[in-house]
């Protein structure tokens, strides 16, 4: 009921938005920051009370949906989706906070269209039946295309299809393997979109969700779906292109939440369901027993030397994220506690520090009106609280010790180790070149000398350190005690182990 | 006369149809190629329902004969609309009523 | 009574640097932020102290778990034994002065406060790192001190060389750091944890590998020590520190000579139970070759406190050499006099800065005035910076009141200044008895000595022997420092007219830290029962050692020394080999120790006094001229003024091949990632614009781009067919029927 | 079942009956009202749409709910199938007497004309979805023929739409003339023209080799190009982008809804009540053939759609590529794949509708049929660009809309009999079609309109019509209820 509601308010809150005149526009915006607040104390609650000593789903609520083909309305959450949920639901007011002056045209479809984005997410973290997932996981790609188009930087049209081809790529590959699960799942009028229900099924010795080649294809299917995502190497390309477009509050949404769904999908369907698939994948053994792995390694490096490449502080900053998703991809391929405790890690913290970065990017846009690296300088003397700020979300980024970057990277690593000692060792050149590319970020930006453009410059105003205050105690909080956030999720992950540890 | 005439012959019909309807110049020449296709077709009907079928049984012929109705209500809209071409370009030649392509 | 003293020791400093932050965010500052932080750092030093007191009858952790997976627990403590109330009490004793002397130093900069928030934020983690109990609060503290680091050094950052230094700092110790992660990689798969006390701890475990693991341990050890080559600036990793001295003298002081960089020493100290034979080698001949090549490099500084810098270097490549060849006690012993006299030398040069500061402010007692100076200062900063990045080796553009050209005679100018610097190279230099630097010099070079006697190792020869002659270099260019900035004739005269005392604010530390120098510290390793060295189970003598490996005392001696002299004692390395703890301290007066060291402390005295004459000759009596030597030995100058072009290898190679293979990534994602059908695109382009003509070919890049493309060819021939004469048409329909019909008369 | 007699089954001939009563009484109706515009034909026409929706009803719950019922000897037959078409045909008839309404192409002068030829076809449509004899389909078909091409020419001085109704004729009667042939073939082969029996004859003449299967194939094929032509198949698709293109935008938009249902009830009744035992397809594999056609027709429909300016061109392809889609349900003799299609069909009148029905009033209030004319619509007309947006959006497949769903429906079919190339040529090809109508999009909401700002007035009738095409188009998918009613209609389909 409570996520129900969760799920559905931001969606009454586009209603509301809808019915509201176009011109007050103060209004409209009041109205939106309400109805992101609510599901944000919502999931305040549902993070507090979750029950942190059993890992299974909780708060579940399952309704007959279409009983012609026994879709079901089933959701619930486990540890690791309340996680996700209440980073959802957190950046939800903030962004609409960062949206509230730079919006000019249009403020109404614009949140309306967010709000609808925000029930996407949250339906898509809550689902548990598989049929649902992907319509929540498709939900999200129309409002994406339109903020990006609509709102978008001046290649916006570009960047909008693209997101929305490459995605809906995957996501019909995605469609096939679903199908081909639900056509497995058992014999005509037997059968389930059901997660939990798959995952038992899966695991049944016997059964035709069991066999190692059927879990193969479906795994690819998947998890080529959910590659576009997140996004893995070769289907990246969409990213920076949609960062460099998006506007500010929409580039933390899809940096913090829709990369997240990609790891989270691979979290919960691929890894939970096709164990031996996954097995087949990361084992370590020959070529494919490496490939995941590899794909991390590749992210990791290919996206840090990428980064240290650009001169556009948003594209860098897009790329640092492949980068650093490429440490969740290498955690999950190590399938082992500290591996998978880091990846999930992994993902909240790279939520929370990609918003406070591309947060950051905003401000410095809103004042320079442009974004070319080379092109500041000095700014250390004009703006002393930005340069501190910002110095502290880098720090995070690259993994500081102290701040939550570090434990998650660590994590992964530490995890990645116990089966790739090559692969991990290479990968711990991301960790210099992404020093590297951050601190000389700052130095071209904050250091030197001032660049007398910017003599007048104003400092960060009151509204914007509101928006990255709640991040910043975040990225500390979870720097100095990391059990504040693995508590909610070691249960899952113990179950999510033992399930992939029974084949 | 045995059957095998009677279906060598609409076959001949059919393809003449055929013929004419693709490499006539004349929308009226192409509406003959059709009239003879629809002919072939009766053709075979009525001769398939003389020695297909029980005496009694004359469907091949009923259809023959709808055959025979429906050419002619086609002839006849066939002909209206050329003349509606005619006035529109001034000529019923095929190929240069072709202002919608691609 | 231990936990709160602990937490005092940590939370004050970071209480402080706390309320600056959050102030900061409000744009808002504490009043007297120096005052806030100085007073923490003294109830720091208090706490230090009264901990001396309690922790000595025997070490204990105390442990949280930090990161508790399904699995394994990441615990986070502290480790207090002897060493960790040592290095407490080092740390924030010279850190107070420090603070004191920052008072005066920094006075009425812009950034006033924030310099001692910064510093407050240094001490906690320094301070942090220096009691975590594992590896990974070593690590943190570690990357913490960095951070730190990395703040100060640029803390007047429109200076673009200290901005390039402040860069090159954090990464080239990144550098290090990644190695030594992969090490506690390593590590922690193997034991599952990364806790290092304790039955469950690494060094319990790590003490019943067998021999077939020995490999794998070493490795694991030296990758370790990679962390330690960073911090302390060892060989090839050094070439940071000398840069570093574009931040303010106060932090060189204390990050770059006393502390972070000494953390390295620490770290490898901490390591000792796991160094196996091969990886101490590796870690001594590190430190030797160190030693020796800073100190030559520092003979032809001229910017005085890169001099210094390059002393620091060698110095702590001295510390290495001795945890290295195994003289653990000595090795922290040398650490902890080093970090007075060095702070005392770092402290002194900047008060003789700071009085040509004042100088160029016109006025002795013009503080503000001195204060922008800083400012202008800066300004023209990008110009000199003798080792910046850029690499220029001219002398010209050292900063002009760093330049020892253009000091001398300043003994009358500066009284107190010039002696207690005086004492500091005194003692740096190892002149007997009455300094401590001689003591602890000396307990490294007998210990080596011993060790090589003792195995009969070559190895330990060659390194006693790099040892003794980099002694002995320290003595030349450290009076050579004291000769051209306190004696002869001044040579810039007008900046020495102006020249003057400094502030009491500044002496005060200096006086304090001149006693320090004395043997005094000694108390702390008075007797060999207080500090022991931990046991090393891995480490045992070759083959061709005199005594036989079973035997008890197998392994090098551990070294303490006394107010009253030279006391040897057995370290309990052996009896760790058998598993017992080093109680019995005393039964080794015999081997090969008593003659190694007074053959050692001989040797020492001995280069040292000719390393003293040399410089008095050279540069105080100028008997002999240094050009015309320079010209004489035309190469080895360069080398050494050049410093063996470490920084032209960097620049050249390596960040330039980083940068390159950026760029090519970059190029690679722009074209043949974003378009690996590009070719197909092309060619399918032509295609289209001779079928459709124009088309939007801003549809999507990359791989989709070329789909599309081709889709979109496609689509073109298609629309071709729809010529739009019926009879085309009608001919497709028949045509369509007999393929039909034929394919499926195929099947 | 026996077949009732002709008198007996005029009760059950009920609707049609009311349709020719009401064509002929709209034509009356125009002769008597002088006024040119007056509206009151169209409404006649839409009363008759009403009353034969109720008759539709009142037959099938009374007579045909209980099984089929075969009429006048077994020419055409009244079950749950012909009925759900009958409501879909009914829905559509009515959906283009309104846009007739609103739109301001058509002559005021002929509207009695228009109507009456509505209702005939619609008439013709009915007898399509319910024949089930060879005469019977051949008539049917012939009379829906017969009026669309009128209904495509009957814009006087309008070159296209006399060039799309010239073409429409031509292509159409040879169509229709090459399937004849097909079926004197198959009459002369199994000397019967009841479907129901053909394909018992066939198979047992096959078994004892008196007919070569080349015959059938020949013979099936020749139906094909008649059946394929109606539902626009490729390679018998060709007219309908210049028809589309020429018609009238409402004739359009029915002959891209209605005579594809209306072709698709006729191609389900025939392969499957004609050629749909095992053993006829063991001698020919004509489901791989259409496997193969639809594969064909999708791709090609979606590919030329690509590069259209016009967007009633565009939507003439995608409805091509529609068909192709559709017919991915036919190629598995499963229920589950009949009942896909029609769930489709039902989708697609919703969205397809809708889709044409936004062309009508662009077209009336900016004048353009191009994409280019759609420019800053959002600022413009945002309701029915959003409305526009909603039915492209389905039609590309993506949730939550009820194309999806329909989608869904067809690949579980075909991938549940294992055709995965199948299902994902299709998957590809929806990729594909999205750029299309993102093209659409784009314009509407990226672009700006240029000089012309101020924003276009719609009437509330106008939104209400819009909402009656939209509100399914969402939440179709969501309701249980069209699942089970499509897999009713196809569990009482006479498949042998």
């Amino acid at each position: 009921m409570l996520l129900s509601l969760m799920i559905f308010i931001p969606l009454l809150g586009m209603v509301a938005v809808l019915l509201l005149p176009r011109e007050s526009e103060e209004l409209i915006k009041r109205v939106a920051l309400l109805f992101t607040l609510i599901p944000l104390a919502l999931a305040v609650y549902l993070f507090i009370s979750y029950d942190r000593s059993n890992g299974g789903t909780q708060y579940a609520v399952n309704a007959s949906w279409i009983p012609a083909f026994n879709i079901q309305y089933h959701i619930g959450i486990d540890g690791l989706s309340v996680t996700l949920l209440l980073l959802t639901a957190l950046l939800g007011p903030i962004c609409v906070i960062a949206s509230w002056r730079n919006i000019e045209k249009g403020i109404k479809a614009y949140m309306a269209l967010f709000l609808l984005l925000e029930t996407g997410m949250i339906g898509f973290f809550a689902a548990l039946d598989l049929f649902l997932f992907y319509v929540f996981f498709e939900l999200t790609l129309l409002p994406m295309y339109f903020l990006i188009g609509v709102w978008g930087g001046p290649r916006r049209e570009y960047a909008a299809i693209k997101f929305f081809l490459y995605t809906l790529f995957g996501s019909v590959l995605m469609l096939v393997a679903m199908i081909a699960v639900y056509l497995n799942s058992g014999d005509p009028g037997a059968r389930t979109f059901d997660i939990p229900t798959l995952i038992t099924l899966a695991a049944t010795a016997g059964h035709a969700l069991n066999d190692l080649n059927f879990q193969i294809w479906v795994f690819l299917g998947f998890f080529i779906g959910f590659a576009v995502k997140v996004p893995i190497f070769p289907f990246h390309t969409w990213l920076p292109d949609a960062h460099v477009e998006a506007p500010t509050a929409i580039s933390v949404i899809l940096a913090g939440i829709l990369l997240k769904m990609g790891t989270y999908g691979l979290v919960r369907i691929n890894m939970a369901m096709f164990p031996q698939g996954l097995d087949h994948f990361t084992n370590g053994v020959g070529f494919w027993g490496n490939s995941l792995a590899l794909l991390g390694f590749i992210n990791i490096v290919y996206g840090s030397f990428c980064a240290l490449a650009q001169t556009d502080f948003k594209k860098l900053v897009a790329y640092s994220s492949i980068g650093h998703m490429g440490f969740v991809i290498l955690g999950l391929a190590a399938r082992n506690d500290s591996g998978i405790t880091g990846a999930i890690l992994q993902m909240f913290n790279h939520g929370v520090i990609s918003a406070m970065l591309f947060l950051l990017v905003g401000v410095l846009y809103d004042r320079a009106h442009h974004r070319e690296i080379n092109g500041f300088g000095g700014l250390g003397t004009r703006m002393p609280i930005y340069t501190g700020i910002t110095t502290l979300a880098f720090m995070a980024s690259l993994g500081l010790p102290g701040l939550s970057g570090f434990v998650g990277e660590a994590l992964s690593l530490l995890g990645a180790y116990d089966k790739f000692k090559m692969l991990t060792i290479l990968s711990t050149i991301g960790i210099v070149v992404g020093a590297a590319y951050f601190l000389w970020t700052l130095q071209r930006v904050f250091l030197g000398t001032l660049n007398p453009k910017y003599e007048a410059l104003p400092e960060i105003n009151g509204r914007e350190i509101l928006t990255l205050v709640p991040l910043g105690i975040l990225t500390i909080v979870l720097g100095v005690w990391p059990n504040f956030a693995i508590d909610m999720f070691r249960e899952s992950v113990t179950n999510l182990i033992d399930v992939i540890q029974a084949i | 006369m045995t059957l095998q005439h009677y279906l060598v012959i609409s076959a001949i019909l059919f393809t003449l149809g055929i013929f004419a309807v693709l490499t006539r110049r004349n929308a009226i020449s192409i509406l003959m190629g059709i009239e003879l296709i629809l002919n072939s077709c009766n053709l075979n009907f009525a001769a398939f329902s003389r020695f297909m079928t029980p005496p009694e049984d004359i469907s091949g012929q009923i259809i023959a004969i709808f055959g025979i109705v429906l050419a002619a209500a086609e002839a006849a809209v066939f002909l209206a609309i050329i003349l509606a071409i005619y006035r529109e370009f001034g000529s019923i030649r095929p190929d240069e009523v072709d202002t919608l392509k691609g | 009574m231990i936990v709160p003293l602990i937490s005092i020791i940590l939370l004050c400093p970071l209480a402080a640097f706390a309320i600056f932050g959050l102030l900061g965010l409000a744009n808002r500052r504490f009043p007297r932020q120096d005052y806030l932080s100085t007073v923490a750092m003294l109830a720091a030093l208090v706490c230090s102290f009264l901990l001396l007191r309690e922790v000595v009858p025997n070490p204990e952790a105390h442990t949280v778990n930090w990161i508790s997976l399904g699995g394994v627990t990441f615990s986070m403590g502290f480790y207090l034994d002897s060493v960790t109330v040592i290095m407490l009490i080092v740390v924030t004793l010279v850190s107070s002065l420090v603070h004191i002397f920052s008072m005066g130093y920094m006075h009425g900069d812009p950034r006033y406060p924030r310099f001692f928030a910064y510093l407050s934020l240094f001490s906690f983690s320094m301070l942090f790192l220096v009691v975590s109990d594992n590896l990974l609060g070593i690590y943190i503290g570690w990357e913490l001190v960095g951070l730190c680091s990395y703040l100060l050094i640029g803390f007047w950052f429109e200076k673009d060389s200290a901005a390039n230094a402040c860069k090159k700092a954090f990464l080239t110790t990144r550098v290090g750091d990644v190695g030594m992660f992969i090490g506690m990689m390593m590590l922690f798969t193997k034991f599952q944890t990364l806790s290092l006390y304790g039955e469950g701890g690494i060094f319990a475990l790590a003490a019943n590998l067998n021999t077939g693991d020995m490999v794998w341990l070493s490795i694991a050890g030296i990758l370790i020590f990679c962390g330690a080559i960073g911090k302390s600036a060892q060989m090839p990793l050094h070439t940071w520190l000398p840069d570093a001295m574009e931040g303010p003298t106060p932090v060189s002081a204390l990050i770059h000579a006393a502390t972070m960089v000494a953390a390295g020493v620490y770290l490898t100290a901490r390591m000792f139970p796991i160094l196996t034979e091969t990886s101490s080698l590796v870690i001594a001949y590190v430190g030797g070759i160190t030693a020796l090549v800073a100190a030559t490099i520092a003979i032809v500084r001229f910017d005085i406190k890169r001099v210094l810098a390059y002393s620091t270097i060698s110095q702590l490549g001295y510390m290495m050499l001795a945890i290295g060849a195994g003289s653990y006690v000595a090795g922290l012993f040398h650490l902890t006099t080093h970090a007075f006299f060095k702070a005392l030398l770092f402290l002194g040069s900047g008060s003789v800065i700071h009085a040509f500061h004042a100088m160029h402010a016109h006025g002795h007692d013009d503080e503000h005035a001195h204060a922008h100076e800083h400012g202008d200062h800066d300004a023209h900063g990008h110009e000199h910076g003798e080792d910046s990045d850029s690499g220029h080796i001219l002398g010209s553009e050292i900063p002009a009141d760093q330049d020892m050209r253009n000091m001398g005679g300043l003994r009358h100018k500066m009284p107190i200044t010039f002696v207690t610097m005086l004492i500091a190279t005194l003692s740096i230099s190892g002149v007997p008895f009455i300094f401590s630097g001689f003591w602890s010099k000396d307990a490294i070079l007998g210990g080596v000595l011993g060790r090589a006697m003792e195995w009969n190792s070559v190895h330990h020869y060659i390194l006693f022997i790099m040892a003794l002659s980099a002694a002995g270099i320290t003595a030349f260019y450290m009076f050579r420092l004291i000769f051209m900035t306190f004696f002869g004739e001044p040579r810039n005269q007008e900046m020495h007219d102006m020249a003057h005392e400094s502030p009491k604010s500044m002496t005060v530390p200096l006086l304090i830290l001149a006693v320090l120098s004395l043997p005094v510290v000694n108390i702390l390793w008075f007797n060999e029962a207080y500090v022991k060295p931990p046991p090393q189970p891995h480490l045992h003598a070759p083959q061709h050692a005199y005594i036989s490996p079973d035997s008890n005392n197998t392994v090098g001696k551990g070294y303490t020394v006394s107010l009253f002299g030279v006391s040897e004692a057995v370290a309990a390395e052996e009896e760790g080999g058998h598993g017992t703890d080093g109680t019995h301290a005393d039964d080794g007066h015999h081997g090969h120790h008593g003659p190694a060291h007074t053959i050692a402390m001989v040797l020492s005295i001995c280069v040292a006094g000719l390393g003293i004459f040399l410089s008095w000759l050279f540069y105080h009596r100028r008997t002999l001229s240094a050009e015309s030597v320079a010209t004489t030995f035309r190469p080895i100058h360069n080398l050494f003024w050049c410093k063996y072009y470490f920084d032209e290898f960097y620049d050249g190679v390596l960040v330039a091949l980083t940068v390159w293979k950026a760029r090519l990534f970059a190029r690679f994602d722009g074209s043949v990632v974003d378009g690996i059908v590009n070719g197909v695109g092309v060619v399918t382009r032509d295609i289209l614009a001779a079928f459709t003509g124009a088309f939007d070919n801003r549809i999507v890049d990359g791989l989709v781009n070329s789909v599309a493309q081709v889709t979109w060819a496609v689509g073109g021939r298609i629309r071709r067919i729809q010529t739009g004469a019926i009879q085309t048409y009608l001919f497709v329909v028949l045509a369509g029927i007999v393929l039909l019909i034929l394919i499926f008369r195929a099947l | 079942m026996q077949p009732l007699s002709n008198i007996k089954s005029l009760l059950y001939f009920s609707p049609e009956i009311l349709l020719v009563i009401f064509a002929v009484a709209v034509v009356l109706l125009d002769l008597v009202v002088k006024d040119r515009e007056s509206v009151a034909v169209a409404y006649l026409s839409l009363v008759g749409c009403l009353c034969t929706f109720a008759a539709v009803l009142f037959t099938h719950f009374s007579f045909g709910a209980e099984g089929p019922v075969s009429l006048f000897l077994g020419m055409v037959r009244l079950d749950v199938f012909s009925s759900f078409f009958k409501v879909l045909l009914l829905l559509a008839t009515a959906a283009t007497i309104l846009f007739s309404l609103r739109s301001e192409e058509l002559d005021a002068r002929l509207k009695g004309e228009y109507y009456a030829l509505l209702l005939a076809i619609t008439l013709g449509m009915f007898l399509m979805a319910s024949s089930t004899n060879l005469l019977m389909i051949f008539i049917s078909l012939e009379t829906v023929s017969l009026t669309s091409y009128i209904l495509a020419g009957f814009l006087t001085h309008s070159p296209r739409s006399s060039e799309a109704a010239f073409k429409y004729i031509t292509y159409g009667a040879v169509a229709s003339g090459t399937m004849l042939f097909g079926l004197s073939l198959l009459f002369g082969m199994t000397g019967t023209g009841d479907l129901a029996q053909i394909g018992g004859r066939l198979t047992e003449l096959l078994a004892s080799g008196e007919v070569a299967p080349l015959a059938v194939l020949i013979a099936i094929t020749f139906v094909l190009a008649g059946v394929g032509y109606k539902i626009a198949s490729v390679p018998f698709h060709m007219w309908s982008p210049d028809v589309y293109e020429g018609a009238p935008i409402p004739i359009t938009a029915f002959l891209s809804v209605a005579s594809k249902s209306a072709g698709f009830a006729l191609f389900i009744r025939f392969f499957y009540a004609g050629f749909g035992n095992t053993e006829l397809m063991q001698a020919v594999d004509w489901p791989f053939m259409l496997a193969i056609v639809s594969a064909l027709t999708m791709t090609v429909g979606n590919l030329a759609a690509l590069p259209q300016q016009n967007v009633k061109r565009l939507l003439a392809y995608s409805s091509i590529a529609h068909g192709g889609y559709l017919l991915m349900g036919g190629v598995l003799l499963t229920s589950q794949g009949v009942g896909a299609i029609l769930f489709y069909l039902v989708v697609y009148l919703f969205m397809n509708l809708g889709a044409f029905y936004v062309v009508v009033l662009i077209a009336n209030e900016v004048g353009s049929e191009m994409v280019d004319g759609y420019r800053g619509l959002s600022s413009r007309a945002p309701l029915v660009a959003w409305a526009m947006v909603i039915f492209l959006v389905s039609l590309a497949g993506i949730p939550p809309f009820a194309g999806f769903f329909g989608k869904w429906l067809l690949f579980t079919a075909v991938l549940e009999q294992g055709y995965y190339w199948l299902a994902l040529v299709g998957l590809l090809n929806s990729v594909v079609s999205l750029y299309y109508y993102a093209r659409i999009v784009k314009a509407m909401f990226f672009e700006d309109a240029g000089e012309e700002t101020e924003s276009v007035p719609f009437s509330t009738g106008t939104f209400a019509l819009l909402s009656v095409f939209v509100i399914p188009t969402i939440f179709i998918g969501f309701l249980n209820i069209f699942y089970t009613f499509s897999n009713i209609s196809v569990s009482v389909m006479p498949i042998q």
